[in-house]
């Protein structure tokens, strides 16, 4: 195997010359169990199955157990935890630096439908090129099982009694705010989850994934709508989901007329969706409401790629800025001349 | 006291000769009925005419319909501060009308339209009564445009009464309407025939005239948020991140006008900027920290209420040593308070600015060039030192507008500070790392992402970290970073813009004052010096201090801090860097949302001074 | 310093007589291993025994695996500050095992389970390793839960060695589990087991042992944020709004557990309260301000990150004059900071809180009691002066354990300030204003939504506002209503709890602190006493001054004010405060995570004495 | 006539024994013509039609020139204008203070959906017991003309270039936040913003009321999807409506069979639907954000009553809270008893 340089590849190395070491981070923090670390090791393997370059990736999250997880994944990217609630506005500005680094971020539940909608909503509605994962597991975590905003009506904790208000939605949240990429998933599920990442991570704008990540230490009792064994007993995926990076040929082995879609991503990578109970059409806005209404009335953890849409320009792009990463200019580029506020200056009164 | 009497009020009686280039103009209208064209009318003319001009708006906190009131000082000796006197009062809105006439100075001029039909009572002034209605009409104003264009029959009779010279208007509009013809002459023809009219009615001369003088040569007029925008344009801003806040609005504003028209690659038409219209200041400031974070030269500007806002970030980025630059244009707090009116009431703020331990950098521009040199220099100050910077201006400053020399070309390199790129670690022969003093100045090197070496990435945060940036709890890393952050602290002193000091032999008294009251204290010093008090003067440009504060208050037998707040925070401020000091510090403080007269000043002074 | 190093550091032979009753236990433990149990039973148990105890515990900020160290200290004196020697040191974490080794105390215990197989390098101290698993098993413990118990068997073998009375830990296991039988037997099985084992070994006697005493008598055990809630229950709290920080969660979630229990209408079944988890602090203190403005007695609770960001919202709050109680339980900051650890770092920030001028009332407890004398204290002088109250605690105050005499139940009526309602409006002969100062005080009278009287409605808003709440933008207006504000700030001076002092005849020096470093304080205080440095001492219980501050400062030569900061906060406030005496006021500062001890003080003090 | 308590009515008076009069505001110091002010009027109008009581009303705002109107109507009403996109919190807390007064809110799109998304998605879901009106004009009207999170894309301002962001629909995100009322109408259409502000203040819960609200001095270009000129041509109301106070016999005259759907409140209350074009069923979410989102695809101002639920419990109704207002409860009611508290000091260890 030899690496795209044509160099001799490292024994497990990926297209990218790299192992799956040099895409790992510190040790956890997080319990023994945690949700939160399986998704950490889906991204670890995710990055690495795409052959990205740990140093194009920048990580972002805000503050909960969550958030700490950025720091025991991709220890070879730069990253920023940043402050609870406020991660998007912290990862707009720094996605300025320099436009060809793919950023990541993980928050929580709390983190995001708590303190953080008014900047979840505003990252999506200007479509930063991010992937977005929210580790939703109904609770507080870092400080010790309080509710979230995600938390289901009804639910009990050991100190804080009942939850009296309805549960917020995050994919429904994304939908209405005009996401470009909408998907759920539960860490149970850790090939789902992985594939998404990559869909996510490929995805050139904002993309949110909801990944319901059980807190074993203060929300996990079976009936509780974020526990592993409620995950396990109502996961309902909306189709069966593999990521094809756009250099890869697709080959379906046994291909049956109708029984698979594609939806083709931005850099020709395709997600191939195979068609279980029904046909899912994750480009038609409205049956991703109806899916996700109709799962909140029969309490149905529904799983997959629930939106998608292509074609809308990401943040940067927008901004129609200097191939050079604006991070690179110096002063050259960057001070106008002298002669220039002479001019300034004679246009003054 | 005499002195400030006359120069106050100039009682004249309408016989004797007119008073040239030494008084106030204020024009009282609604907001929103389009006059602003036409006292910047007056302005540019009168400095067309070479004479020194400033013009103040005060106005409410509405769009449409509330009183304003715009003030123009003509004063031949360059003195631009505000002054309560109100030699001629042109009243074109009904609800201040009575309030208006009542102003006058006695022997003064008053303006009005002949359709405000109210009770005048004063004989100890002139009247003039204009057909406001009649003038605009016969212009052939298109209807449409008629309550808009009427405030340029004002500019007209005024223009003919103190001897505006209607080539200097018309070169006014022309500037104004980037030289379209059709306003320009829909507008001038209103304004010539108003003054015709004036010539015709044989009135008896006007107690104050203009005349043509050559001390605008070499200046130009601007306001303060604009020179702030062009310094941070010339400075290499790179992501500027905002929300709309009066009044500050206007700074963000003028980067979005100028950088496309500067910033732009001419070779690639691609942009080297980006502006972006935030939802809110926590957010604001968050791009901010981010794109600072990212190696860019980022900047937020905000007034009082978004500073509270932005208060958590802030504390992130002092304590991350990000470095960005946040522009406060100040305005009468607390709370949401006076929107549309002046002051320097966040210093205490914005010093200790974010929870825990923290010390800022406050950078105080005084005039339009220094709006301008801080524009850039804050960048410069904020990459060196890895710091959040705060420039800290005020509505008088920002938004009215004022005489200046012309902007000047940063006279030096840009300092984009310690950081470091692929091939500087390449060459390192000691481990890197990010939060280490390697120099004894308390100033780490960073690196910045994108930079593909292995070596360079580091995980950004706001908890305890080591010197490598890894997560820490012990105690002594905690205490190390701490300390090395108050070295840090240390080094800015010897770097942020030193004060500028006028040292006047055998003066007892120093003021200290900074920001948008030096016009006032410079005329308010001329006085005192005249009656007998002349006085040093100290005018702060940035904080922390360094050794010539302390040297200023060393040499004088008191000090009076002179500031727009109700608390004196400088005062506060001043008093617990140097404690030892402290008796010989004055607090003067006045904060009612106009801005500072010399005559309070004087005052204030020469009432302490009897004590 | 003899006396110093002798109290600090017992150097002990293990041949002579046992240490009784002084000394301090440290357990190193992972966080989430359920530790915490087995050390406040130990506590406990001492407490039982009539032994002066207190516990502090140093966590990480994350739920699972990361080191803790729970240190007990126990002495006959009553000191129950935090102390840097180490005489017994249980070590149950193999990641902490070298570093716990290394600090025990020559001539210490040291205790270990022995499935933790470390090479043991020291022979100046005792060392016992115990059969942890067996032991457990041996209990029969069900599987699932013997890593928690596990925790047990070190009580049971620390209670053998050192003489902790066995019935002791029993009615402490009883008291945690609230009588249920089954855990209460479960646990005191490892424990009695053991003790026994301990017992059967052979070992020469510990270095260090207990004896019952009967210095508890009449006092409890608790930690600040219970009493602070239980303060505020007593309060008549009526709106709890809060979101979940560390350290101050406990302190709502204590308030959501007592209300149910004392404040439900026993007739109707109905709550007289209501407690709502907000989405954030912004929100959370919005909400406080509303309840505050329609009635209410709201409060929040919070940290350096919290107050942050309710910057805002405390600006309208201070001038609108809405009454509200914030707590700030400090952690360490800047920015994130060490969410686990102590501080008085938010001094500065909390005075200055809001932008534009702002000034703030800040109450200090120093201890339990005074939680829960502030947590109703603070409802009647927000209530009373019209104004945000914020009542600063600590990490360490607030989340230790720390032995107090019971709560006192208030002594006075509540005081609900200046309330009219229809009958009072009624009786009115004058105008009523909402900001009118009708007695001089600067406080005015205020109707409350609800209020039927046709007169009784007004327009709250953080905007200018004349003294019928109307909307002003008139410079007098802004000027009378703040100079108000300056007044009844002067009149908050009498209001606010005064200092405890304690002057002793001849003392030159004069020590100054505040909140949870008392203890330490009383603790160095006695030994600078002993050394031949008599001092005088004024705890600080809340800002603004009054008079009494200035009278101890006048009457001693030199004042240390001792704050666990960086900047030295109330230093810089006391300076400002008073200027003229500035140069008496040496800041001593301290902030690593750890509470202070009473040696760091000592040796500062010395050592500047000696300079 | 003669009023409920059976005193002689004063001449233009209501039940309430009250006339237009008792009702009005401070002269409003908005722009002439602003759709803000004629939002005012319909307030009056509703408030005098309902025969409420000033004093049982509670006003609140956030910033902007649409949180200066509620100094322009009712009086006799206590009120804050608080601070800017954080109304919601303020309003919440202080509901709590006397659970019989009825919270009318008015905010401006800026308010609401840029700087207060958080805090609107949050009250919503509380389900405070609120009318929470949008004066929304595409605008930030007070700080002269930037655009707001609701402004088109492509939208083009004076000062400001071209908006190259996606608006965010204030009614999709109440729907999204389960809302039990949303409705939208448009300040020109004033009958309509009456009746919705009738059936908005009577409703229990909170009730989002969305109003297009032209800014005639920054917004009001006829192809501004704000104006007033657009409004008039767009304006596609989904039903007739009126409301019909619970007391007040439901009179249709020429009633067809089919014809009418009506609604019915907590209160007995009604909302009767004239169908137009078609059959609308408010109580039906999906329905609901069906037609929103052929709205926006179709580009027309859909207006009426989208979604209503009632049974939810509102905010102070899930606090059980006593009858007489918590703000009349003396030191008697709210200091426990001294016993009390030495039974908590011995349960101390
Ligand atoms: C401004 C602010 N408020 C509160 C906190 C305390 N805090 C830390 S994490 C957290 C909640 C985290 O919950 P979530 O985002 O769901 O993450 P999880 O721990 O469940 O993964 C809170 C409230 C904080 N750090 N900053
Ligand atoms: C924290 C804060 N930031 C900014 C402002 C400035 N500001 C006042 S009103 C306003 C926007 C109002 O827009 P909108 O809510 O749409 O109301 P409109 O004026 O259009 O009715 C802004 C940004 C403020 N008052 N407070
Ligand atoms: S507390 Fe819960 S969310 Fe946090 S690390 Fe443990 S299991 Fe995960
Ligand atoms: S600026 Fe616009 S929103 Fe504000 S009052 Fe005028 S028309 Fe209304
Ligand atoms: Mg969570
Ligand atoms: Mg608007």
């Amino acid at each position: 195997m030899t690496a795209e340089n044509g160099t001799e590849r490292k024994p497990g190395a990926n297209a990218a010359g790299l192992t799956k070491n040099d895409y790992r981070g510190a040790p956890s923090t997080l319990c023994a169990g945690c949700g939160h670390n399986s998704i950490s090791n889906q991204i670890i393997q995710a990055a690495y199955e795409l052959d990205i370059v740990p140093e194009d990736v920048l990580k972002f999250s805000g503050i909960g157990c969550s958030s700490k997880s950025p720091a025991y994944f991709l220890n070879r990217s730069f990253g920023f935890n940043s402050l609870h609630g406020r991660m998007p506005s912290l990862a707009t500005g720094a996605a300025f630096g320099d436009k060809h680094l793919k950023p990541v971020a993980v928050s929580g539940d709390g983190d995001t439908a708590s303190i953080g909608m008014g900047q979840f909503k505003h990252v999506i509605r200007r479509n930063l090129d991010m992937l977005y994962i929210i580790e939703n597991n109904g609770v507080y975590g870092l400080t010790k099982g309080q509710f979230s905003a995600t938390a289901e009506e009804g639910l009990q904790l050991k100190y804080h009694g009942e939850n009296p208000y309805e549960a917020i939605d995050i994919c429904v949240e994304a939908l209405a705010a005009n996401a470009t990429f909408v998907a759920r998933s539960f860490a149970g599920d850790a090939k789902q989850v992985r594939e998404l990442i990559k869909a996510g991570m490929t995805h050139k704008g904002l993309a949110v994934l909801d990944i319901i990540s059980p807190c074993v230490t203060f929300n996990n009792a079976d009936d509780a709508h974020h526990s592993y064994g409620y995950g396990k007993e109502n996961e309902t995926p909306i189709h069966d989901l593999t990521f094809i990076p756009f250099r890869e040929e697709i080959r379906i082995d046994d291909h049956e007329e109708g029984e698979y879609r594609e939806v083709e991503l931005h850099d020709g990578s395709v997600i191939l969706l195979k068609k279980l109970e029904r046909d899912y059409d994750p480009t038609d806005r409205m049956a991703a409401l109806q899916v996700l209404e109709q799962a909140a009335v029969d309490k149905v953890m529904i799983t997959g790629l629930i939106y998608f849409e292509t074609g809308r320009k990401s943040l940067t792009e927008i901004y129609n800025l200097t191939d050079t990463p604006l991070n690179r200019l110096t002063e050259k580029e960057l001070r106008p001349s002298r002669e220039s506020l002479a001019e300034v200056n004679t246009m003054m009164f | 006291m005499i002195t400030i009497e006359t120069t106050e009020k100039q009682e004249k009686s309408s016989a004797s000769a007119p008073i040239v280039n030494d008084f106030s103009i204020v024009v009282g209208t609604k907001n929103g009925s389009g006059s602003q064209t036409s006292n910047l009318t007056i302005i540019r003319a009168l400095f067309k005419m070479g004479i020194p001009v400033s013009g103040k708006n005060v106005f409410p906190s509405n769009i449409q319909g509330l009183p304003t009131w715009y003030t123009i000082r003509v004063n031949h000796e360059g003195y631009t501060a505000r002054r309560e006197a109100k030699e001629i009062v042109i009243a074109m809105n009904p609800d201040s009308f009575g309030a208006d006439l009542a102003e006058v100075d006695p022997g003064g001029l008053f303006i009005y339209p002949d359709h405000l039909r109210y009770h005048i009572d004063r004989d100890d002034i002139q009247i003039l009564a204009f057909p406001a209605k009649d003038l605009v009409r016969d212009a052939e104003v298109p209807s449409g445009l008629r309550d808009y264009v009427m405030n340029m029959a004002y500019v007209g009779v005024l223009a003919e009464r103190i001897g505006l010279d209607l080539d200097a208007v018309h070169a006014a509009l022309d500037f104004h309407f980037g030289g379209k013809q059709k306003p320009v002459d829909l507008n001038y023809k209103v304004i010539r025939m108003s003054a015709e009219w004036a010539a015709e009615q044989d009135l008896e001369p006007a107690p104050f005239r203009v005349e043509p003088l050559d001390l605008t040569e070499g200046y130009i007029l601007s306001d303060g948020n604009t020179a702030a925008a062009l310094g941070a344009v010339y400075g290499g801003v790179q992501l500027v991140t905002w929300y709309p806040i009066t009044p500050a609005s206007s700074l963000g504003e003028a980067l979005d006008a100028y950088l496309p028209k500067l910033r732009v690659d001419p070779e690639t038409g691609k942009n080297t900027f980006a502006v972006i219209q935030a939802e809110d200041e926590l957010a604001a400031i968050g791009m901010a920290v981010g794109g600072g974070w990212a190696g860019l030269r980022a900047m937020t500007s905000t007034s009082g209420p978004g500073i509270s806002l932005m208060t958590e970030y802030a504390g992130l980025a002092y304590y991350s040593e990000t470095p960005i630059v946040v522009w406060d244009v100040q305005r009468m707090g607390p709370s949401t308070g006076l929107p549309t009116r002046t002051s320097q009431g966040d210093i205490s703020q914005v010093f200790f600015l974010g929870h825990g331990d923290t010390q800022n950098i406050l950078l105080l521009p005084g005039s339009l060039q220094e709006c301008f040199e801080f524009g850039w220099r804050a960048f410069d100050l904020a990459e060196t030192l890895q710091m959040p910077v705060y420039v800290l201006s005020d509505l008088d400053l920002g938004m009215n507008t004022w005489m200046t020399r012309p902007f000047e070309y940063p006279d030096e390199a840009m300092r984009r500070g310690k950081v470091l790129w692929e091939e500087d670690l390449e060459k390192l022969t000691e481990r890197w790392g990010r939060y280490k003093d390697v120099d004894g100045d308390g100033i780490p090197y960073r690196t910045i992402p994108g930079n593909k070496h292995p070596a360079a990435a580091w995980f950004g945060r706001g908890t305890g970290h080591d010197e490598y940036a890894r997560y820490t709890e012990a105690p002594d890393d905690w205490d190390r970073n701490m300390n090395r952050l108050l070295r840090k602290y240390e080094t800015a002193r010897g770097l942020t813009p030193e004060p500028e000091i006028d040292r006047v032999e055998g003066a007892g008294i120093g003021i200290v004052a900074f920001g948008s009251t030096g016009p006032a204290v410079d005329e308010a010093r001329d006085r005192l010096e005249k009656s007998g008090t002349p006085t040093s003067y100290m005018r702060l440009r940035s904080l922390p201090f360094n050794t010539m504060e302390r040297e200023f208050i060393l040499s004088h037998e008191r000090i009076y801090v002179i500031e727009m707040n109700h608390t004196g925070q400088m005062h506060q401020i001043m008093t617990v860097e140097f404690p030892d000091l402290a008796w010989k510090l004055v607090s003067l403080t006045h904060n009612n949302g106009l801005p500072l007269t010399a005559r309070w000043i004087v005052e204030s002074i020469e009432g302490k001074e009897g004590e």
